[in-house]
């Protein structure tokens, strides 16, 4: 069943993604899905180019949780939370 | 200081004369106190605390020509509790003797020589508590979502990345 | 506060900018500062600090009927130091990363819920300091002449046996 | 080479050995060296008997170094220091 709306869902960016994007958060709107974790990091490099210079050593956190960049299909919902997560630093 | 994770691991209640096993995570802008740490998982139950600290480490960074003046960190902060959660419940499923996991994390703006991280695991026995807290290390550095900045004296900076992190290149700081 | 034993490893002072790493051993009658043994082993070379406290374990004591109220220990005070230095030798041999070694032991009445002992050891990487301290508590127990003997609230009182010990029944406890 | 005289040794008795002996220290005479190991727990059972509670778990340290009660020959000299070590419980 598709819905009749697409979904917008709310773009965090963390460390070296923050910087390129110069952003924090973003909206993004009308949100095809599913969708898989891949064709999703292609529609944030569309808005963000700068993106690309973490290409292949990022991956995604959906609802709060790591999704790697490939071909794994997510059901975002309205509000969602999407966050950049370039690789860990913590400790 | 922002006290912003605060979790009571199990879930349940036990009823009894002791306190039930909790964990307490902390992402702090002050600096750690080992001290508040150690106290957070003393029980009359324990009888091994074991201790990991983490603190900036310069000397490679000297060598490279340029001098680290401090660190950055972030975080995003609603993950961090849901991670270390995580992180706790797969520690106790893998040494169910464990008593009381506390982990308090820097954030902000952090001088070379203080601590990043103090994390203190309590445990009857300290064969289980020395095991736990290595392991505990490596997931927090392979799974937590917290990242550090280096800020050297030329004005210059570069994100870090843990080797245990599965999308990093092992050991490569991206510049 | 007793400062008995203040020796520095390796022998000969190096020179250059930074300090030779040095063993700080402490016999002490008051309660032990977690946060001064940690100080002890900090420089700005170290990445890892670990930790271990050992604290009174007092719920198999309450099962047997009877409650600890403290513990009381006693030691051959030259021979400890003689003791300790070989076992940093030791620790040294395995992991030649460590930077600083500090152990603080008490004497005397001990309460309990009290730390008996807090070591740290300081290492460029924390896989190294982690598994030496792991080893320095076993050493510590097997070879350190210091001794410790419950006391109850029965006016009874029992000595203990490490079974790290290699001359003590294993785990038995003398009455 | 025999010695004329015989050294004479300082035994330091620790926990369990303390309360037993009522003693921390006390005066060997005489002692017979070389010895075995052995034979100087011998000497001290003899002057004190109630060690024999102690017996099969307890090592002595010659002038600081742990030896095992058997066969070991121990040279003793003027002034040496015998220890009486129980198991130890440091920790």
């Amino acid at each position: 069943m598709e819905k009749l709306s697409l979904p917008q869902v709310t773009v965090l960016y963390f460390a070296r993604s923050a910087e390129l994007t110069g952003l924090r958060e973003e909206e993004l709107v009308a949100v095809p899905t599913p969708i898989s974790s891949g064709d999703l990091w292609a529609l944030l490099l569309r808005k963000q180019p700068r993106l690309e210079a973490l290409q292949s050593r990022v991956v995604l956190a959906v609802r709060r949780q790591y999704v790697a960049i490939g071909n794994q299909q997510l059901s975002l919902q309205d509000g969602d939370e999407v966050a950049v997560v370039p690789p860990l630093s913590g400790g | 200081m922002e006290r912003l994770h605060l979790s009571v691991w199990p879930p349940a209640l036990q009823t009894g004369q002791y306190q039930p096993e909790s964990d307490i995570f902390r992402l702090s802008r002050d600096w750690l106190s080992v001290q508040e740490v150690v106290d957070s998982v003393s029980s009359s139950r324990c009888g091994a605390v074991s201790v990991f600290i983490g603190t900036t480490f310069t000397i490679l960074l000297f060598l490279r020509g340029r001098k680290v003046i401090g660190l950055q960190y972030e975080a995003y902060e609603a993950m961090v509790q849901s991670e270390l959660s995580r992180l706790a419940a797969a520690l106790r499923a893998r040494w169910p003797s464990l008593l009381h996991v506390c982990i308090h994390h820097r954030l902000g703006w952090v001088k070379v020589g203080e601590a990043s991280v103090v994390m203190a695991i309590s445990s009857p026995h300290r064969q289980d508590g020395q095991e736990a807290i290595q392991h505990a290390v490596t997931l927090l550095k392979a799974s937590v979502p917290i990242w550090k900045k280096e800020v050297y004296d030329t004005q210059e900076s570069s994100w870090k990345e843990n080797s245990e992190c599965s999308w990093s290149q092992r050991g490569g700081a991206s510049d």
